[in-house]
């Protein structure tokens, strides 16, 4: 293999094979130093937290992650490919030029739709969170209607101390509930300020980093209604609610407790496919 | 119990179906590692090997199953190269079965030698000449490659990609996975090739040789092209198998009818050059060496049926079958279509294998037959259980097939 | 048939098959020759270790007077395209290109037999066993030739170890190394009949120079282009068109060997 | 500066390390090792070294005493090769013979004395000294000598040959009602029926191929085995062309493979067809004159004359008997009488009346007493020559349960006695069985007294040429290893029991050595002042008379020089009587003629193949050889296998057989399985069969003429029909 070794031969069928293998290796190992030297990178510079939600986007099922304009009608099946992030994705000022100009009667706008409260105030996040923006320029978190029958009865929360930092689409608290235990995604950048719990209506107290007005990955109430509709969907296609495919169709109620209607279902994968949690 | 370490949205049978399973293929592997055992321990004299029939089983196996991991390499092919993102649906399946088949034919090979300890010798002498020496090194390589591309999809794993250093490393690997795909294309290229020139070049055995380009007899682009055409189909009828026992939607009908249509027309590619080929060696090449072709086939069980059988009812009905459109859209006829196209390429590995050797050379020679030994029929099933325990666990832990969240309820 | 010429320095074996008794008496003096062991309980023959080997051939209807003929099968030190040299993935195989001698190194095979699978003449075996002498009898073993181990490869290599003896031998003399030096292989010596002969064409001892140019010399399957360096002869015709694979005589053999 | 450990000095250690190691002369030394560990187990031998030298001794395993030259390093044989021979003239050695120096290292050597004892469970095996061994068999001798009335005492020489038979004869003349038995065929039979037509009786003959024109073969194992087979392949050496062979043989056998002219018969008629050479020789008037004058008055035809005889047998007639062509016939007399010197030889376990009938040819064209035929020659001198010697008893002629004690020299390699046969001469109760013998008994052998006797080339023997050697010599087989272990010879072992016993009724024999008698035997051949000594060591020649004293020879012959005697006497002048000299010899052939002639050999109808027995791997299974010829029987198919039944492709084709199918062979006595193998040169209405499957169809037990040329002979033609096995 070496000249060095003994019966090693010169000639040329050997050593183009033997160059051929060895420029191989040295690209395999190439790759493998590359990969490790980039990895130890990472884990320094501490993007750590960006690329696990990349990561976790990129494990998704293709139905969570359909485009907001998908659900809008704007582009229909298009599924996202930039991390939910609406801020600096490409299509999303052309879409929602669009949507400006052909905005869709709200007629449903009253109450919520399917049951589902939607507060005009609040803005909605993919991982069924909500925010809201206080008097004092400070938001609530909480969680949407939707999660709340997702979660059934009596959820814990564990909710992170005033003073930590929370990040856009990364994990900000983590509910248990039955044997499951969901983390759920934080809706935008800030700092906690307060820890609540359901009783309140809000989960948590933070101060946002952004304006509000510029987070447009957010679903506004309009916007919000047709996602629920999706979800209500998707969640009939992980598992049949009885009553909710009849109800959806003439705007009836859903159950309370979705968990309650199939306790048989896996409710650990529906709960972590809905809220962003794989 | 086991739950934690299951992607999320995929629903697994429970920990006690899945132990009884694991258990009964775990019995299985204990069988065969034992019959392994004794072959190295006590030595090939286990087998029913011969001087004359050097290779039996075990080659035939080895031969068979790095044509079916084929898959890996053509479906990376078609995803990282031709950027035909449809099969990205089956590529960590492809991946997986690549990496049982050639770890196991590499496990079997070692076996297979005389003195298994001496293996590295092909690396540190190597002879560039023999069709072998380039056979070990692209196996070699190839598996390595292979487990490096295992590896995101094992990182992959819900438990595992918690650790914020294998995911920063999952997550670099994966960029660089199109580059692996190349190397394995390449690797793959010429292994499977210098497979089919290992009989190719014997012109001691008139039965196999073929005359060829250059340094390559013509065996060596059929096999290429015969693995290439069963890449897309062994991964059907995994995908298919797995879904029937798994009683789940696994991947969009339409993906495996496209893998049936690339299967489809490869096939017939080289049903033709594999016609072309047994015309030109009938004809011009065993005559030259003063043996009749006719006389091959006069054999007791290997009549001319075995090449009719191997050329049209294994090859070019399949491909015909793959290349309608109405036959491929019904499930059946398209696994159908798949098996009779693995198993046509599985009669060609016998054929150049098995018969090969059967068949005398020297006129004084007797026809010879060969019955494997129960050691080494116990290594060919460890090599099965193993690969069933494997994928098992990568199918129950992993997430294989990326579309079976779309495609399946959550009720249980 | 053209035939390349061999080079008058390298050796080569003439066997005449007509004088060809079947005694086994070579396989028996190869075998204590290079120390290979006897036979495991279990060995047949064809798994035995013999690096020559006796065949008995039947002629089926055609043998002209002669229903049979035996034939001794050592390595055929083929020539030219050797088919076991290119083969091995570790050169564990080489041809000498001063003697002609394809030579198999033991110590460095892996045991993958490819070589066999290549060789049309099955001259090569493999140690399916571990080679095992009663007790004591290892004392015998010839000391000029390494005994080997189960798993290799292994076959006649026209006395390499006797050729090294005279080749020691002729420096001790003061012959140059580039001279072909004389001996004779174990076969050659113990055939009672003398059916064996061999020498290097230049030294032409014991005639083999002019008994490979005879009429009735042959070779075997010489179309595979191998050009063996063992020759036979035989003064019938169907032997030599049967070794030659030529149509007449090629259906109704019959071998024990 | 800190002294913590972190995690990461400890992996910059480590990997640094790693680094270096592989830097290092370490990995690449390791990569070595594992390649010489892996060439050499530790149970693989290791090679002895030590200079090389050179041994001349002679070989003891059969009579032929071809002469060896050992390879030796440090004192241990590690080949045998052939040794320039100055009586036959070859240097070449069987393959029997070339792994001679393995046979001390026999699996089955046994070093103690054991006691068998049958049981319940078989026979269980008991160890003991040579002492008591010796001890308990006097005091069994001892009963004998007090109360004859319980059976007789006897030795069992397997092979009665040359000094230590004679001596042997000798010894038992002073014991007491002691037998010595012979087995009942043996060598030298063809040449000793020789004296049955010759005046003088006292003369022994030899055969001279030096000028051999015509040697007519009537299936005679001409290049394998020992017996004629030196003499022949010495001749197929040295001169081929000149050296015309015809086999007669009834299949394809190793000696007519290679003869110039195969006659295929059919098994059982080769009298019939010397009979008719003899007709066709007497009627062209091809007989040499003078001979035949001497021999047969050929005018005279009166019944049961041997013209009588031979006017049976015409060439049609012979024709159609032995299934040989008429021309053939023909012209296969005309060859042997007219391409002179000429000579017919036939086995010596042929039946009597082929061998007559063959010396009846030789006679016919005056082949006895000429150079290159069959030549008188000078007996080796004796020491003991008006010594009183027991006579030899054939196995067959000892009563029925007369023996109490018996004692088995099986010094001689093989044993091709029937031992059923032995057992049966045993006493019914009380028989002792006693085995001298190197190794330990085979299957089937029921003795109860096993004593360890040396084994070949260990110790010194006397080893006179073999009895068809036309000069007689006499050389020493001097040990290859200088150190023996104990165990000695037969003889030995006998004078031990016999002294301990006191049956012995004279000394004389009590004190012998080995090298005492081998001294004696010296004396005598230096005393006679006849021959040459040839001393391989620098292949030179001289006379016996250069030779200063009787010690100077005894020390050559031990360094392995041989002595032949001086040129062959080759006058016979005598008398020749063709139907044998006295008249119930003469009339005992005739009759068997007659019989002959009247029933022919037939066969049934509903068995209509004739076996022709072979004798397969009998090598390997009478005779204690070299595990190393299981190349030969066992790793190769050269030799007829004991489960195969060997067709023609004809006699195939017409029992509607295939080759590899399994088959069941009837005779009138009993079936036995078999797998078909085609086979062109056996004939096509017979089967090859071997010995072994004999047991179950043949009425009698083969008989084999030697373990190594594995040539058979039935006492009855055995006639079958082969059946496909069902399933």
């Amino acid at each position: 293999m070496f000249p060095f070794v003994y019966d090693f031969r010169w000639e040329a069928t050997s050593l183009i094979f033997l160059g051929v293998f060895f420029a191989v290796i040295t690209t395999l190992m190439m790759m493998v130093a590359t990969v490790t030297v980039r990895s130890v990178k990472d884990l320094r510079t501490r993007k750590i937290g960006t690329l696990r939600w990349h990561e976790t986007f990129e494990d998704l099922p293709a139905g969570a992650r359909s485009c907001r304009f998908a659900m809008s009608g704007f582009a229909p099946g298009r599924s996202c490919d930039n991390f939910f992030e609406c801020g600096t994705c490409a299509v999303y000022p052309r879409f929602r030029s669009l949507e400006e100009r052909h905005r869709p009667e709200d007629h449903e706008s009253r109450s919520g739709h399917g049951g589902f409260g939607i507060d005009e105030k609040r803005y909605y996040h993919r991982g069924h969170t909500w925010l809201q923006e206080e008097e004092d320029g400070t938001c609530v978190i909480g969680l949407d209607d939707f999660a709340a029958r997702l979660l059934g009865p009596n959820p814990t929360y564990q909710l992170p101390p005033a003073g930590s930092t929370l990040k856009q689409h990364q994990p900000a608290f983590t509910i248990q509930t039955g044997e499951s235990s969901v983390r759920v995604v934080s809706p935008i950048d800030g700092e906690v300020l307060e820890a609540g719990d359901s009783t309140r209506g809000w989960l948590l107290r933070i101060r946002p980093s952004t304006q509000l007005p510029h987070a447009r990955h957010l679903f506004r109430a309009g916007e919000a209604r047709r996602w629920f509709q999706a979800e209500l969907e998707r969640l009939n296609r992980l598992v049949e609610i009885p009553g909710v495919g009849a109800t959806l169709a003439d705007g009836g109620t859903p159950v309370d407790s979705f968990r309650e209607t199939r306790p048989d279902a896996n409710w650990d994968g529906i709960l972590g496919v809905m809220m962003l949690d794989v | 119990m086991d739950s934690k370490f299951i992607t999320r949205g995929l629903e697994r049978t429970s920990l006690r179906n899945f132990s009884v399973w694991v258990l009964f293929w775990v019995v299985v592997l204990g069988f065969g590692l034992y019959g392994a055992y004794l072959c190295l321990a006590e030595g090939l004299n286990q087998t029913n090997m011969d001087n004359r029939f050097v290779f039996g089983l075990w080659i035939f196996l080895d031969l068979a199953i790095i044509a079916f991991g084929a898959g890996a390499f053509f479906t990376g092919l078609l995803l990282y190269i031709l950027k035909r993102s449809e099969f990205t649906a089956v590529i960590n399946s492809a991946v997986v079965i690549g990496l049982i088949c050639y770890s196991g034919a590499v496990a079997v090979l070692a076996i297979d030698v005389g003195q298994p300890l001496r293996a590295w010798f092909t690396f540190w002498h190597p002879n560039a000449h023999s069709m072998l020496t380039e056979v070990t090194f692209c196996i070699s390589c190839y598996l390595v490659v292979l487990a490096v591309e295992y590896m995101p999809i094992l990182l992959k794993n819900r438990k595992l990609k918690e650790r914020p250093s294998l995911l920063v490393f999952q997550h670099n690997l994966h960029k660089v996975i199109p580059v692996l795909a190349a190397i394995g294309v390449f690797l793959s290229f010429f292994h499977q090739g210098s497979l089919g020139g290992l009989y190719g070049v014997l012109k001691g055995r008139p039965f196999a040789f073929r005359e060829g380009f250059g340094i390559w007899p013509s065996t060596f682009f059929l096999f290429v092209l015969s693995a290439a055409a069963i890449g897309p189909s062994f991964p059907l009828l995994t995908t298919s198998l797995v879904s029937k026992i798994s009683r789940k939607k696994l991947v969009k009908p339409e993906v495996l009818q496209s893998l049936g249509r690339i299967s489809g027309w490869l096939l017939l590619a080289y049903v033709l050059f594999k016609s072309v080929d047994t015309l030109v060696w009938i004809n011009r090449t065993s005559p030259s060496l003063l043996f009749s072709p006719y006389e091959y086939y006069n054999q007791e069980s290997f009549g001319t049926w075995i090449l009719f059988a191997e050329i049209v009812v294994f090859g070019l009905v399949p491909a015909l079958m793959l290349l309608t459109r109405k036959i491929r859209e019904h499930r059946g006829w398209l696994i159908t279509a798949g098996l009779l196209a693995c198993a046509g390429i599985a009669v060609n590995r016998f054929v150049m294998t098995i018969q090969t050797l059967a068949l005398p050379t020297l006129p004084f020679d007797p026809f010879l037959s060969y019955i494997p030994s129960w050691q080494e029929i116990a290594t060919f099933i460890a090599v099965i259980a193993y690969g069933v325990l494997l994928y098992s666990f990568s199918f129950r832990y992993l997430t294989l097939f990326p579309q079976e969240r779309d495609l399946n309820s959550l009720t249980r | 048939m053209k035939s390349i010429e061999i080079s008058p320095s390298q050796y080569v074996m003439v066997i005449d098959a007509d004088r060809c008794t079947g005694c086994g008496a070579c396989m028996v003096a190869c075998a204590i020759e290079n120390n290979v062991a006897p036979a495991h309980p279990d060995a047949t023959d064809r798994t035995g270790v013999t690096w020559m080997k006796v065949v008995k051939v039947s002629s089926g209807n055609n043998g002209d007077g002669k229903p049979a003929c035996y034939l001794p099968l050592p390595c055929q030190q083929c020539a030219a395209e050797t088919p076991c040299v290119t083969v091995c993935p570790q050169n564990a195989v080489e041809v000498d290109q001063q003697t002609g001698i394809v030579f198999q190194m033991s110590q460095r095979c892996l045991g993958c037999r490819y070589c066999m699978a290549a060789c049309p003449y099955h001259a090569r075996y493999f140690n399916w066993w571990d080679p095992e002498w009663p007790e004591g009898m290892e004392q015998t073993l010839n000391p000029d030739v390494a005994p080997r181990m189960r798993g290799v490869v292994e076959k006649c290599n026209f006395c390499h170890g006797r050729y090294q003896a005279a080749r020691a031998s002729a420096a001790e003399h003061g012959q140059a190394s580039s001279d072909p030096v004389t001996y004779e292989p174990a076969c050659a010596q113990a055939c009672p009949t003398r059916a064996i002969k061999f020498g290097t064409p230049a030294n032409n001892e014991q005639g083999v120079g002019d008994l490979v140019h005879s009429s009735s010399a042959f070779r075997l399957l010489p179309r595979l282009g191998t050009e063996p360096r063992v020759y036979y002869l035989s003064k019938h015709k169907w032997i030599r068109q049967m070794a030659q694979m030529e149509k007449e005589t090629s259906t109704g053999e019959e071998v024990h060997g | 500066m800190s002294s913590a450990l972190s995690r990461r000095n400890i992996l910059k250690l480590a990997g640094g390390s790693a680094l270096g190691f592989l830097l290092s002369p370490m990995p690449w030394k390791m990569l070595d090792d594992i390649s010489i560990w892996t060439q050499n187990w530790s149970w693989i031998p290791k090679l002895r070294r030590g200079p090389v030298t050179h041994k001349y001794t002679s070989c003891t395993l059969c009579p032929n005493a071809c002469r060896v030259n050992a390879r030796m390093i440090s004192e241990t044989p590690v080949s045998l090769w052939g040794a320039p021979d100055p009586c036959v003239g070859h240097s070449y050695l069987c393959s029997v013979g070339l792994a001679g120096h393995h046979l001390a290292y026999h699996p089955s050597r046994v070093r103690n004395a054991h006691r068998f004892t049958a049981t319940e469970n078989g026979i269980s095996s008991e160890q003991l000294s040579v002492e008591d061994a010796i001890a308990h068999i006097a005091k069994i001798l001892h009963n004998i000598h007090v109360r004859p009335e319980e059976g007789e005492f006897a030795l069992f020489d397997c092979r009665p040959h040359g000094m230590v038979s004679d001596i042997q004869q000798i010894f038992l003349s002073h014991v007491l009602g002691a037998r010595y038995i012979v087995p009942d065929h043996h060598e030298g039979r063809f040449m000793r029926a020789l004296m049955e037509m010759t005046e003088d009786p006292g003369q022994s003959y030899g055969l001279d191929f030096s000028r051999t024109r015509t040697l007519l073969s009537f299936g005679v194992s001409l290049f394998e085995g020992w017996g004629i087979s030196p003499l022949v392949v010495e001749q197929f050496r040295s001169r081929r062309e000149e050296f015309n062979i015809i086999q007669i043989d009834h299949h394809q056998s190793s000696s007519s493979i290679v003869a110039d002219t195969h006659i295929a018969i059919k098994p059982g008629t080769e009298m019939a067809l010397a009979l008719g050479l003899a007709h066709v020789i007497v009627g062209e008037r091809l007989y040499d004159p003078a001979s035949a004058a001497r021999a047969v008055d050929l005018k005279r035809n009166k019944p049961f004359s041997f013209m009588d005889l031979t006017r049976r047998f015409p060439p049609g007639r012979v024709a159609s008997v032995t299934g040989i062509p008429e021309d053939v016939i023909v012209r296969t007399a005309r060859e042997f009488a007219s391409n002179r010197p000429a000579t017919a030889i036939a086995d010596d376990f042929a039946p009597a009346e082929l061998i007559h009938s063959v010396w009846i040819l030789n006679h016919l064209v005056g082949a006895t007493g000429k150079n290159g035929s069959v030549v008188q020659k000078r007996p080796l001198p004796q020491p003991w020559k008006g010594a009183h010697r027991t006579p030899p008893t054939r196995l067959r002629n000892v009563p029925d349960h007369s023996l109490r004690l018996l004692m088995i020299d099986a010094s001689a390699a093989d044993t091709t006695v029937s031992w059923p046969d032995l057992r049966r001469k045993m006493r019914a109760e009380n028989a002792t069985i006693v085995l001298c013998s190197p190794y330990r008994p085979k299957r089937g052998e029921s003795v109860d007294y096993l004593i360890p006797i040396h084994a070949p080339y260990e110790t010194v023997r006397a080893n006179p040429s073999g009895e068809y050697v036309a000069t007689s010599a006499f050389q020493i087989s001097t040990p290859l290893w200088s150190k023996s272990e104990e165990g000695c010879e037969t003889w030995q072992i006998l004078q031990r029991v016999v002294s301990a016993s006191g049956a012995m009724t004279k000394e004389e024999f009590a004190q012998l050595e080995p090298e005492e008698l081998l001294r004696l035997q010296c004396d005598a051949i230096f005393n006679s002042k006849r021959g040459t000594i040839h001393h391989p060591n620098n292949d030179e020649t001289i006379p016996l008379g250069s030779v200063l004293s009787s010690g100077d020879f005894y020390a050559t012959l031990m360094e392995g020089a041989a002595w032949s005697d001086d040129g062959v006497a080759t006058s016979t002048n005598g008398r020749l009587f063709l139907m044998g000299k006295s008249t119930s010899s003469a009339q005992r052939f005739a009759e068997s003629v007659l019989a002959f002639d009247n029933a022919g050999i037939d066969s049934n109808p509903s068995f209509p193949l004739l076996v022709v027995p072979v004798g397969e791997d009998v090598a390997a299974r009478f005779g204690h050889v070299s595990p190393i010829l299981s190349k030969i029987y066992q790793e190769s198919d050269l030799k007829p296998r004991s489960r195969f039944a060997y067709l023609h492709h004809e006699t195939a084709r017409r029992f509607k057989l295939a080759a590899e199918q399994r088959v069941i062979i009837h005779s009138p006595h009993g079936a036995t399985e078999a797998i078909v193998r085609c086979d062109s040169s056996v004939r096509p209405d017979t089967v090859q069969l071997s010995v072994s499957q004999l047991d179950a169809i043949s009425p009698t037990r083969p008989r084999i003429i030697n373990s190594y040329g594995g040539r058979v002979y039935t006492d009855q033609p055995i006639f079958v029909r082969i059946e496909r096995a069902r399933s």
